[in-house]
């Protein structure tokens, strides 16, 4: 499974993305997001405010409910600001 | 057709190669976006627009797929810059030709509220007061929600 | 600004210098008409443009004067040719600068929806089957009226 | 009074326009194209589908109820198509 970060996630996980092996009771991005929490204390604070982060599985958007599995690419950012 | 660069674009080079050839084009709709100096109450010395490479491209080509099945256009153009711009600079560029006006200007609207929801890019600003994370406007969240069907 | 004029215009040349040297600028709108080669069913080979000077110019500074009290822009440019073109010519460009994209698509828009019912143009077409003059289009009146405040 | 004539209408008339010293009793656009159509046939041609035809006093859009007075630049043409 590969994580990535984007912007103040990024910078507040300290890297851009990390490659994970994830136990097997990890089934969606909100049991994942509990799972990264508990590793570390950079990483329970990156995380803290969940209504700020965004998620993407495999480039599309998805909801916190949404299935994750092994070989996915999983994306945190905040809210996009393009255009 | 979408691109996403560094570099900067020739808008009126970009417009002409879009009509170029194709004569029943009677209406080029474009937006321009473009750094601005100050927002709120800091100056703004420069922008770094990061990105999602590979999902970037992803959305673009979505998003313009869906103003082609909405709208009759003859061609459509999406370029979104990333990496570090100054005050003046080109951002954006979108530009939708059809036979008609109507079509050419809402398919163009539609794309560029788009991308300011869907597009993932992120704006860091380096300001008079410090570095700072643009945020997202709820503005353009309302802005989105009119193009739903 | 207006031009009425019977040369072409650089659409990337005007475009810059509608926002040269103001970087309160964040958004750029333009609409570009052309000439098409077919309307209905016949193939035209050039457009004859005739205007009324005086009153053309007089009615274009008005809608952008207008539509500068209804919209904060920063700039805002409209260029109308008259004479004759050929399929595939420039026709007209409007461009509005602004610091946010509504006002700028608004502005715009308008602009383009009242030149075609106030700014006294004609066309005269010809075609496969003979000259024939353009007649308004009522769907350009409705354009305009939903403008009315 | 300076008449001018605009499109379809200039070709009909076959003038671009003309000076002309109208009657006295001349009050508005109505009465100044009953006076035009009555001088001979290719004006009464020309007008004779009034629906058609717009109208300018000093190069502002007018009614046809719209008063008209010596030194007036009146101007008669279709429906515009610009843009």
């Amino acid at each position: 499974m590969n994580l990535l970060y984007f912007a103040w996630i990024r910078i507040k996980m300290g890297v851009s993305g990390e490659h994970i092996d994830p136990p097997k009771n990890i089934k969606d991005i909100e049991s994942l997001i509990d799972w990264i929490k508990q590793r570390n204390t950079i990483s329970n604070e990156a995380f803290s405010d969940i209504s700020n982060i965004r998620f993407a599985v495999n480039q599309e958007y998805v909801d916190i409910d949404h299935p994750v599995q092994p070989g996915d690419e999983i994306a945190f950012f905040p809210p996009v600001t393009g255009g | 057709m979408i691109r996403v660069q560094s570099a900067d674009f020739d808008v009126g080079l970009e417009l002409k190669k879009l009509t170029e050839g194709n004569r029943q084009i009677g209406a080029v709709t474009s937006f321009v976006g473009l750094v601005r100096d100050i927002t709120g109450e800091d100056t703004i010395s420069a922008m770094i627009l990061e990105h999602y490479p590979g999902m970037t491209e992803k959305q673009l080509v979505d998003i313009e797929y869906e103003a082609n099945q909405r709208w009759d256009l003859n061609s459509s153009l999406i370029i979104h810059r990333y990496g570090r711009l100054g005050p003046g600079d080109n951002i954006v560029l979108v530009a939708c030709a059809s036979s008609h006006r109507e079509s050419a200007f809402d398919a163009c609207h539609f794309l560029i509220d788009w991308l300011k929801t869907k597009a993932p890019f992120w704006k860091l600003e380096e300001t008079s007061d410090g570095d700072r994370w643009v945020e997202a406007n709820t503005k353009d969240d309302i802005a989105t929600a009119r193009w739903r069907k």
